[in-house]
């Protein structure tokens, strides 16, 4: 039986979520993209360059396979947000978002308040929504309560790649929320992305590790492989912890 | 009539549809989406909706993001 | 371009060692080895019990194409531990040893001064030698100066399950030596090996963290795809850490 | 020059902030509060007991030196949070409350948006306002920004004993907001506090460290002392990390 | 009743012993020295420089009623340590050294094989040795069946100031040996010396944290509270760790 | 008259003030504080708010808490 | 004679070799090693070396270790 | 004679006790150490103990470290 990621009426067999920012070209992003087996991909709404006719639609660059998931990065209000996402849903003929309402332009930390503002709108508008949050459990019970169909709470700041700060908080939401979790923001290489899984996380979704990597490909893929390292770790039931452990080797029979 | 399309004031023909803004900018219009006045134009409204005089409208599109 | 992993004059593609021990039977061990990929296998050296006769030999269990690597598990004197390399020898007609001379019945740490003197005697004597050893630098170095093949600090105690306690003393082991640098003990999930790989060392031995898994069939594909994972990471340059980091979508370009 | 805590119009020596919870009795909490040197005591709001008349008033065995800082555990909205905070005012004859609006009863995280709009509410009716929040750069501003005199993000959740999870928040909060930053809940032992001082924050509020001590007194005094090495290691500055550092004594006049 | 720390047959009521390298002149480490309150003191035996007659005499700057512990740091063989050792002891006129057999200059790592041959010497010829060694519990058990009269395990390189980085292992040894544990090399700020003690490490030797600090007479003074507050929270017995914890305030009582 | 005092429905005499209801149950006014019926009564208004038939009193206290 | 085999003492015909003690105790020498008096023997020595009273012999093979 | 002392070969007058040889290099004898031909000399044995033609010495002292 399939081990499939159910985000309200969509299905994934893989956990990964991948972005389109920093690459070198798009060349290099598809690249990433096809090693990194993702099937969901998170995109950014702008302006269309009126002076730069014929430039490269990034679009012809993403697999028509891949799931396409608007985000509203660079909002700061709830308003903003959700003209975002209608614009989207305009472009990508898809419903699923990410709303990602920033508190502040350092560390991109997101605003609880407006976040939780705008997810109560776009549930409403019929959106499938993905809210990127802080790991806080009562804002991701919030979200889940204004009819997200997943919460992303960060691993670190955007862009950091610091990995899992907070793995207590983590955990307590997993306990709390009964809609996937999707780790969103700080992944920084492929064992955190593992432990995320390890966690009982719901996926991964990542930008920088892959796209600031010297070589994002082999990187793509080995994000990969962490993540359904993480998935099937989580599922096999590690061992216990303990603070000494037991001979791997039996005691009897030794030479005398 | 003047328009202001994504921030920048200039001048068009009288009476253009959100269709016909697309044609004289050359843009084609699968893969952006149009705003007048902070309301979204769904596709299906593009060959219809008159824009007049004084009308703010943006055109977006999906850039690489993360 | 193969990425082996070179032990002495032995090569191998994979980079997990595995074990042979707490394995409800051998069709789970086997079932186990053969999901992990890996080419190298420990075995334990025991007084054959000659009250049980026919009793399922564990070696028609252990796939002919992978690598003996018989351990001295049980020695606490460099004496013994020559000796019981001298007879696994015989058993495996290989040359590698997995030498490890214990300080403690409790806490199964291993004897600096004595496994030091067991190494140079074998090394004497021919044996490919690879040392369990502390996580300590110049232990590692001396090791490698008296012909050893590799050396294999622990992560944390043997069957603690606790990952690498220590990853500065790894990194400084990984510039202190020049010889492959193998984590012998403590790996308890998934993550933990794909740490290992990510710090740079050559690969992971592991047995407990397998064995004593809900399920170690699908633990040990697990750790086949973590230490892929990992290596491919660290070969692929991670993005470096920061407190806050970059935003990945475009501040150029934001609706007005 | 003293080294003075500034809160609103409040001054305070002492940095520890401590409770009145939990303890054995009120002889064991005065005999800890006395040890602790702490000038800020909390205190929670709840009904008279009708039926107990004469019952050991706790406020007699509060020094009459130590400033009250009710506090409005217990509450699930801004309404009831607010209401508790006028009832304590009635009480306290003085302007400071702790806002502590809960989202949960099994973690007690706070309630972000529910904690904003109360504040927004008590600085306008004139409280001096210290939140209890998540470790939330952004909310932390957001209430800075609503005229509250300090923050007081969690180090760990209340009554864990975890101390502080996320030290990468607590030190971007400090880059955020000009108020004091005084650490609220999760404190388990002297360490956990120096730790806190030593990032730069203000203060450390504590109840069930000390109280739940097998030894309350002499945890007290561990506290006062860990705080005063913390803010003193703070303004000490510390010397550099690195990963390997320097001889301390000199490599010149070795004998030969 | 005294909380003394017994090292052999000296006994001292500070367990914070304090180096003199690395100041920036004897005034300053005469005020370190006094702030800190430590009872015993590090020094290095090097070639008197015969053509500097009249230098300042170092130990015109030490208090007469500190115990010297002269070090053979820079030794890289036993035999190098036990005669620094011999000659120590004829300018100490006592008989407590501080055994280190460095493995390599850089990391200035210890080697155990050789701190272990030098103890055994030194012990025999009467010595009262506190070896600096690896947070390794079989070296340590060996240097205490030796005849040292404590263990110095490092919580990290030499001058590093990354604090405990084994923790795991400080217990394992804590557990092992039942001489005095004092942690020696690494300790970098205030609260690192609070963890040593707070895990039961019997006193903290340190030198660069304070020399090092900006301000080395208010970091001696952190220590010193530091060493105390950790001794203390270690006595009064910590509250135990849990996931969430329990509210403060009590539950009954709220308004309704 | 009918008065719910922490929750509890009892009877009182017509007519008590604040003051009085505190006096009626044996409690000090010092360290208590009254809400009737979800408002802060200050202290200084205790000797005249006169309550009625209905009203909802609070009387709290403070208690150990963190 | 006796011998000393794996810890246990015990009766064996005189002048049995090392092929001929693992043949008596019903043992395929392929994947046993054998130690006697602390000295390995090589297992082309089988057939010649030949035990004698009082020695001791040790018997071993692989178990499941890590 | 010539001494070897911490490393520079010098002359000295023939027959110097250790005693001499720190008065003669204007040492104060309390708290240095010395030690001739790898052989500690205590304090005691200062003014007997003569120096030869070639004999290594070392005067050492306390210096800061940690």
């Amino acid at each position: 039986m399939a081990d499939l990621l159910k985000i309200g009426k969509h299905e994934f067999s893989s956990r990964l979520f991948i972005g389109t920012g920093k690459y070198k070209d798009f060349a290099a992003m598809k690249a990433a993209h096809q090693a990194s087996g993702a099937q969901v991909v998170t995109v950014a709404v702008r302006r269309l360059d009126l002076k730069a006719q014929g430039e490269a639609a990034m679009l012809n660059w993403i697999d028509k396979s891949m799931a396409l998931l608007p985000n509203t990065a660079g909002c700061y209000t709830a308003e903003e947000a959700v003209r975002t996402c209608q614009l989207a849903r305009e472009l990508s003929m898809g419903d699923m978002v990410k709303l990602e309402v920033l508190g502040d332009q350092k560390t991109l930390f997101p605003d609880v308040e407006e976040t939780l503002k705008a997810a109560r709108v776009l549930v409403k508008e019929g959106f499938t929504v993905l809210p990127y949050i802080t790991d806080d459990p009562i804002a991701c019970k919030k979200l889940e309560d204004a009819g997200c169909a997943a919460v992303m709470p960060l691993a670190a700041p955007i862009g950091s790649g610091l990995g899992i700060r907070n793995p207590y908080n983590i955990r307590i939401i997993l306990e709390t929320v009964k809609v996937p979790v999707i780790v969103d923001a700080g992944v920084g290489t492929a064992s955190d992305a593992a432990i995320a899984l390890e966690l009982g996380c719901h996926g991964v979704l990542m930008n920088t590790a892959i796209a600031a990597a010297k070589d994002p490909v082999l990187m793509a893929s080995a994000m990969k492989k962490a993540i359904e390292a993480g998935r099937e770790a989580f599922l096999a039931g590690r061992m216990p912890r303990k603070l000494y452990g037991n001979a791997s080797s039996p005691l009897d029979g030794m030479i005398g | 009539m003047t328009l202001t399309v994504n921030g920048q004031q200039e001048q068009f023909p009288d009476g253009l549809t959100v269709r016909g803004l697309l044609a004289h900018l050359g843009i084609t219009a699968e893969r952006v989406a149009v705003e007048v006045n902070l309301r979204v134009v769904k596709r299906a409204e593009h060959p219809e909706l008159r824009l007049s005089d004084g009308d703010k409208i943006e055109v977006v599109t999906f850039v690489g993001g993360g």
